[in-house]
């Protein structure tokens, strides 16, 4: 769609824009330009020239977008309206994948499966990408088609789009793409590229595509006079944006300021209505719904644009981790300005202030940067961001548009189990063990997770909590009605599961070395996987502590199990619960109190630690005391997750995504991101 | 939630008593006292709560008054949005585009359709069929449920096409709508309803078929006459006994009155005769008005007598209104062209504006003082329900007799019939009296 | 009932019943003509006096409650049917909030009563027009004047296959946003109480060109002050701003805030 | 099997003594002044130490086994808030007036304690200054860790959280 093809300029006089138009339209191309429709400029379908904004302005400032009436023939000469080309390549609404139904398998009743929906769209040609657009659609390419699983739906739809763009000649009260480097000159990344004069377009050529869009038309070469006019009437432009705002350094200085009262402040005007978030052309958070009908037939998942913003966003079993909307402002500040760098290799933002014009109460992001990230570095230095990848500076990075790889997207596809035994482990925690063949899913290492889905139920993540030859299990607590979904299923029935998904335990590391696993309630599932590898290579590994802590005697997993790992003194294995009645002889306290005195030489102990968060905040408190570095502290952590595979944008912390780049985590990974509340 | 008599049936009294009517909009109650043969009371009880709108709207912009007014009733909004609508733009002499006067049309046909459709099928059918409720009617006959609900669905879409939605539109304001549907919009409904106009013709068949029992009176009926169209939202207010006055002039005929027993005033004539609105007096009154269509199966039917004398069959008369209203909301579809506004501007005025329209269940009339800052001042507004009360309490007392050889569950129902056959809307009744005393804090 | 995936045995019993309201949350029930008749084989609907004349007082599974409570008897009814119901369910703005019918709570109601019966002592009446959850325990709210068919359809499927009601708690404007409308507030200056009010309608108003006047409510962490202070930069009076939020969830804390603030 | 008092020289008290996380950062001198109080306790599984409410006259110092301290819930019964493990302290109310146990102890197993007479101890400290100045930071660190362990078990961390209707 786009290669380096020797850039020819012309000249399009301004009548022969309907023949460019036709032209688009070649081979059923439906071309999406700007057009007036309730009072704003907006992105629709346009058969007609007539149909484009002739002649008209907008004068955006913060809260303010008003249409203004300028009387003359020029076409584009309007900053970014509320609609991002975002709508045609990453649509609000979309089915992910539906469910046979139980009557459409007629034979024995088989299994309802998910099957995924097959996109189909006629090629689209866009008309009108201004520079920072250009920028916004490199940066979505990055997110959606480098991750570990690419999305199918939008690599797709980004194959076969034309990119006429369109080199603003006027600035919008809240542009700053100066200020993010992504323009307003348009430098590639086009099929065609237009520069409007009085009398007409100076037309670049960027791709072969761009070329054959204008044969026939027969169009003169742009005169040096026309070139040296589009140039200026750029750098016009450029001069109107005045001075760049001081970005540099910022994701540092935004990160540091995770504790500023500045959010609180901002919070006072933010009404935490999503609009900053759905108008801005990069933000790629999703949210998965169930739509199904009254018997959960014509079940299917649907997914729709969703935001940092909303208070579900960040729900999890019980909780929430962003109940306030300072938490959730500077979620949307720190993400698009701060951890995108170290997450995608750019910044978020492009600069086009939609979120600005757009706000409905006017608040300016350029404001609150510089509010609370002031530029002049302040008096104490910052503390250190984690030790990791360097922090690529502010200039963008050629960013090398990945044409998507022929064989197809990665994708990640749902296979269905079988359920073949179910073994009650507490009151309301079972132990499925589940059949299959599949290579993948077989092939899961300690620590990594499942989604487990059912016709018209929400999927949840879940932890493998061991692996077989010809299977696995999963150990769930019913938290809420998707779990308890699963929890319900019995012997013979089936469920969907999607993986194995993220980064499980560094296993090698425990290699010569002594392991202390530290685990509370439910988080002893997930380690199990490890226990047991770590049991398979017992003679590689020195001495093993486990130490689990449960709520009373009758909330422990896997007690025989554990009784007879205890009794064998291949590890130590130390119990306790938080409460218990007379006929408990065992520990009782918490288990943070059970680590405190295992004798241990800590310069070679590695600790394995899963929880409740508060539970593995005051574990790692006293591992610390004990002298264990952060580099030798791993934990697992449980966020809101829809996807699983890094796309709908829930799990974020700080600049991981828990899917993908944990659910294992070493504290040294996390620095500040563990402590800091509601990020 | 039962609101009997206080006080049990007295010696030889034979008494019924229905705590709350089922089938009907809005919480009322029937009392019957009969002693020797001959009612000596009869008492509908509404026991709606009130929630004076009246007083609601006082402070209120027009424009405003329109989205308030339509929450006086879940099941007919558009009959009160319409009324006020028009009541403004006459005191403020705003003239409205002829395209915008059809879509209004078009919009009080969307909510005939529907409140007929649920009327005839969901609330009276069962009476005449012996069911309790339409849920097991469509046991036994579950595609006339079926063709039912379809077609109250697509009375429902074309307001909702108008309004945004069918309870509560929100388009509505003073010069015309927020927002004015494509041509092509209203061309996409044109299937739906031929299908609708379809069944609306078989259900005047469907109707043609019950029975219902033999009681006859000859009421003094009033309704809207148009010289040019079937009456809904333009006309004057006729009777079948003379009357002839403006829309505004509803009050030198008509007045209200408190009873002790009900939350809603009771309307009568000046003169302090019962009367009453709704479909049974629209098309006794205004037969040469229908559609083709519905006037031919008005005369297939050939009750018009009965339409007139007997308050079962006005059944009837909403199924002919059926068969009205589809054919002209597809008329109107076929001609429409969409305006190049959606409404024209106005200047509020200091003054008194009244009207009158075609609610569903019979004339609907509002009155307002606005005052010089454009607000309203002070409002009357006077549902159809409430002006049917007394007729409705005087056919009680001249049917009940013919009932009372039957065991006494059965006379009840047919007693709880004779009621629904009015189509009471009580929510709507609970709010509206005669303004007579100032209020004391304005 | 939630957690039981397979089809229950018994069929739950449904009631649906009113205080003061107009039935336009009862009716739209009614409307969903495509799912009724599945509706009634689903569940067993034992009292709906709206539409069928069998009656109950009980026991309920599931009890729809429409209407504020505004009379003395409707305060001690409401107890009474809690006692009867295993989940009560609060629909639409009158039961989730008081309706508009509680502007009365905010001005003398011996004035609103002398203004509207010629013989107010006739009336038996409360002061206020309280919501349902100011007498007793509510177990689910839909929001709304009215409230939203498709969002009844999803709490029946929810209670009927046993998944959480998706029942999203976003401002308006998410919606408006992803059907694609400008910002009518920021596009013409035009009031907007979207920002403000929890999602569920549709984002009709916005769409048919006019903008959102909060029938849903106000949403999770609704910063009206905020809002009210920014329509005041637009030009509008006190007064003015005070009207736009005193409607049909006048009495919801976070609306009734501004309108005392600004009166 | 009775409470026995095994009368063990002062020198082998010190040793166990000294192999206690507790007691390890005493120097020689305050060491041997506790053997010089102490004595060495065996006491069989099931036997009470000290009543919740009751005076409490002695501390000790758990050498092996395991003492469950309970308080009574009326409609639970005995119910166990925390074990004291090997090198705990356990009675420190011996130390605070008015010297009152704040639960009950109770041996789980058969239970060898380093048991120091409260007033003797009381005395030896105020007499001691430089034995009150090693005893009374070690105590301090006892108390503070079994305050921040109740703490976390106030959390109620493992809590079956609340099962959402939905």
């Amino acid at each position: 769609m786009v290669s380096a093809v020797e850039p020819k300029t012309y000249f399009l006089p301004r009548q022969d824009l309907a023949k460019l138009l036709d032209r688009l339209h070649d081979g059923g191309r439906q071309v999406i330009g700007p057009t007036i429709r309730d009072g704003a400029v907006m992105l629709d379908p346009i058969e007609r020239v007539d149909q484009l904004p002739v002649g008209w302005g907008i004068d955006n400032a913060p809260g303010k977008a008003r249409l203004v009436e300028q009387h003359g023939s020029r076409v584009f000469d309007q900053p970014p309206g509320p609609s991002s080309w975002k709508r045609w390549t990453y649509p609000p609404r979309l089915t992910e994948f539906a469910w046979t139904d139980a009557a459409e398998t007629d034979a024995a009743p088989a299994p309802r499966r998910p099957k995924p929906v097959p996109a189909k769209m006629a090629p689209q040609a866009f008309l009108g990408v201004r520079a920072c657009e250009i920028a916004a659609l490199r940066v979505q390419d990055k997110v959606l088609l480098e991750g570990p699983v690419v999305d199918r739906d939008y690599a797709a739809r980004r194959r076969d789009n034309l990119i006429v763009a369109v080199e603003c000649a006027v600035a919008g009260g809240t542009c700053f793409c100066t200020s993010m480097g992504t323009g307003p000159e348009v430098r590639g990344d086009f099929d065609l590229a237009l520069s409007e004069l009085d009398d007409g377009f100076v037309v670049r050529v960027g791709t072969d595509a761009g070329r054959a869009a204008l044969e026939g038309l027969t169009l003169p070469a742009a005169t040096s006079d026309q070139t040296a006019a589009a140039a200026a009437s750029v750098a016009r432009v450029r001069a109107q944006m005045g001075e760049p705002l001081p970005m540099d350094g910022l994701p540092d200085r935004l990160m540091a300021a995770a504790e500023s009262p500045r959010w609180a402040k901002i919070a006072e005007r933010c009404l935490a209505c999503t609009n900053c978030t759905l108008v801005c052309p990069t933000c790629f958070c999703t949210s998965i719904s169930q739509r199904s009908d009254l018997d959960g037939d014509g079940a299917s998942a649907e997914r729709t644009w969703d935001s940092c913003f909303t208070l579900d966003f960040a729900r999890v079993a019980g909780g929430n981790f962003r109940t306030r909307v300072e938490d959730r402002y500077r979620q949307w500040l720190t993400h698009k300005f701060g951890t995108w760098w170290p997450q995608f290799g750019s910044s978020g933002c492009v600069g086009c202030g939609r979120c600005i014009a757009w706000c409905p109460v006017g608040i300016d992001v350029r404001e609150e940067l510089l509010a609370v990230a002031p530029p002049v570095a302040p008096a104490a230095d910052p503390p250190p961001i984690a030790p990791v990848a360097p922090m690529p500076s502010i200039v963008p990075s050629a960013l090398t548009l990945p044409t998507p790889t022929a064989e197809g997207p990665r994708p990640m596809p749902w296979r269905t189990v079988e359920v073949l035994d179910r073994r009650r482990e507490t009151r309301d925690v079972i132990t499925l063990s589940l059949g299959t063949d599949d290579p993948g899913l077989l092939a899961g290492r300690p620590g990594q997770f499942v989604m487990a889905a059912l016709p018209a139920v929400a999927a949840p993540p879940i932890s493998v909590s061991r692996f077989h030859p010809d299977g696995l299990e999963l150990t769930i607590r019913a938290a809420g009605p998707a779990t308890a979904a699963i929890v319900n299923l019995e012997r013979g029935d089936t469920v969907a599961l999607r993986g194995p998904l993220g980064r499980g335990w560094p296993v090698e590391l425990a290699e010569g070395r002594d392991v202390m696993v530290i685990t509370g309630g439910i988080g002893l599932a997930p380690l199990r996987p490890l226990l047991d590898h770590m049991l398979a290579r017992r003679d590689r590994i020195a001495h093993i502590h486990l130490a689990y802590g449960a709520r009373t005697p009758g909330d422990r997993l896997y007690v025989d199990e554990l009784d007879r790992l205890a009794a064998s003194g291949v590890i130590d294995v130390a119990q306790t619960v938080d409460r218990a009645g007379p006929e408990w002889l065992g520990r009782v306290g918490v288990v943070t109190q059970v680590i405190d005195r295992i004798m241990c030489s800590c310069d070679r102990t590695i600790a394995f630690v899963c929880g409740p968060e508060r539970m593995m905040r005051a574990t790692v408190d006293v591992l610390h005391e004990r002298g264990i570095p952060d580099e030798r502290i791993w934990v697992t952590l449980e966020r809101h997750m829809d996807c699983g595979v890094g796309l709908c944008g829930h799990c974020q912390l700080g600049r991981y995504f828990v899917c993908k780049d944990g659910p294992v985590f070493s504290l040294a990974e996390l620095g500040p991101a563990f402590a800091v509340e509601g990020l | 939630m039962t609101h009997g008599m206080p006080h049990g049936p007295e010696a030889g009294e034979r008494h019924f008593d229905v705590g709350q009517l089922t089938r009907v909009e809005g919480e009322g109650s029937l009392t019957l006292r009969v002693r020797d043969g001959a009612v000596i009371e009869a008492h509908l009880g509404i026991f709606e709560a009130p929630r004076y709108f009246e007083r609601l709207v006082v402070g209120r912009t027009p424009d405003e008054v329109i989205d308030i007014v339509a929450r006086i009733c879940g099941i007919c909004p558009v009959a009160y949005q319409m009324s006020a609508v028009h009541a403004f733009e006459a005191l403020f002499e705003v003239e409205i585009d002829p395209a915008i006067r059809s879509l209004r049309r078009l919009f009080y046909c969307g909510e005939w359709i529907e409140s007929h459709a649920l009327h005839i099928y969901l609330l009276h059918a069962p009476d005449f069929l012996g069911y309790p409720s339409a849920i097991e009617l469509a046991r036994d006959q579950r595609e006339v449920v079926e063709r039912a609900l379809t077609m109250k669905r697509t009375g429902n879409a074309l307001v909702a096409k108008l309004g945004a939605r069918p309870i509560h539109p929100l388009t509505v304001r003073v010069g015309g709508f927020s927002r004015v549907p494509a041509r092509d919009e209203l061309l996409a409904l044109q299937p739906a309803l031929h299908a609708a106009l379809l069944t609306a013709q078989s259900t005047v068949d469907f109707v043609g078929s019950l029975s219902a029992p033999g009681f006859e009176r000859e009421p003094k009926l009033v309704a809207l006459r148009h010289p040019g169209e079937y009456p809904m939202n333009d006309g004057r207010i006729v009777s079948n006994d003379g009357l002839d006055i403006a829309l505004d002039a509803w009050r030198d005929a008509f007045a209200e009155d408190q009873v002790a027993w009900s939350n809603a005033l009771q309307a009568r004539t000046t003169a302090g005769e019962v009367y009453l609105l709704g479909p049974a007096a629209r098309v006794t009154l205004n037969a040469d008005r229908l559609h083709p269509l519905a006037a031919a199966a008005l005369t297939r039917l050939g009750k018009q007598a009965l339409i007139r004398r007997n308050p079962y069959w006005s059944i009837a008369a909403r199924a002919v209104e059926l068969v009205h209203a589809t054919a002209e909301a597809i008329d109107i579809i076929d001609a429409y062209q969409r305006p190049d506004r959606a409404f024209t501007p106005w200047q509020p005025r200091a003054g008194e504006a009244g009207w009158a329209t075609e609610a569903p269940r019979g004339l609907l009339f509002h009155h307002y003082e606005i005052d010089e800052r454009g607000l309203v001042a002070s409002a009357q507004i006077v549902p159809p329900t409430s002006q049917n009360q007394a007729a409705i309490e005087a056919d009680l007392t001249t049917f009940a007799p013919s009932v009372l050889a039957l065991p006494h569950a059965e006379a009840t129902l047919r007693l709880e019939q004779l009621i629904r056959s009015y189509d009471p809307c009580i929510s709507c009744a609970t709010h509206f009296l005669d303004l007579r005393i100032e209020p004391a804090d304005r | 009932m939630p957690g039981t995936r397979h089809a229950s045995a018994h069929r739950p019993r449904v009631g649906v019943v009113k205080f003061a309201s107009c039935d336009g949350c009862q009716l739209t029930i009614l409307d969903l003509e495509d799912q009724l008749l599945a509706i009634t084989e689903k569940f067993d609907i034992v009292e709906f006096a709206e539409a069928t004349s069998n009656r109950s007082q009980g026991p309920f599974d599931v009890l729809f409650v429409e209407g504020s409570i505004s009379t003395p008897e409707q305060a001690h009814e409401i107890v009474q049917l809690r006692r009867q119901a295993t989940m009560l369910v609060t629909i639409g703005a009158c039961a989730t909030a008081g309706g508009i019918q509680a502007l009365r709570n905010l001005a003398d109601h011996d004035a609103f009563n002398r203004a509207v019966y010629p013989q107010p002592q006739l009336i038996k009446s409360l002061a206020t027009s309280t919501p349902v959850s100011e007498h007793v325990a509510v177990d689910a709210e839909l929001y709304g004047c009215p409230i939203s068919g498709s969002q009844m359809l999803e709490l029946l499927t929810a209670l009927s296959i046993g998944r959480r009601p998706q029942l999203p708690d976003e401002a308006v404007c998410a919606l408006c946003k992803r059907l694609g409308n400008p910002c009518i507030l920021v596009a013409t200056g035009e009031p907007c109480l979207g920002p403000v009010t929890r999602t569920g309608c549709g984002a009709l108003c916005p769409s048919f060109g006019r903008g959102c006047y909060g029938c849903f409510g106000p949403k999770e962490a609704a910063n009206s002050a905020s809002l009210a202070a920014w329509f005041g930069t637009l030009g509008q009076s006190d007064e003015q701003v005070a009207r736009e939020f005193a409607k049909f969830n006048v009495n919801a804390p976070a609306f009734r805030a501004v309108v005392e603030a600004k009166r | 099997m009775q409470n026995e008092t095994v009368n063990t020289p002062d020198a082998e008290l010190r040793d166990r003594l000294a192999g206690t996380w507790l007691t390890h950062e005493l120097d020689q001198s305050a060491r041997a002044e506790l053997a010089r109080i102490g004595r060495l306790v065996r006491v069989p599984a099931g036997s009470i130490l000290m009543r919740e409410g009751e005076v409490n006259d002695v501390m000790a110092i758990v050498l092996e086994g395991r003492v469950s301290l309970r308080m009574r819930v009326p409609e639970r019964g005995q119910v166990s808030i925390v074990t004291i493990e090997v090198g705990d302290v356990v009675g420190w109310s011996a130390m605070v007036p008015p010297y009152r146990a704040t639960s009950t102890a109770v041996a789980l197993v058969d239970t060898e304690l380093a048991q120091f007479d409260g007033p003797q101890l009381r005395e030896a400290i105020a007499t001691n200054a430089d034995l009150a100045g090693q005893l009374y930071p070690v105590l301090l660190q006892t108390v503070a860790r079994r305050l921040e362990g109740t703490r976390l078990q106030l959390l109620d961390l493992f809590s079956q959280r609340w099962v959402e209707p939905w």
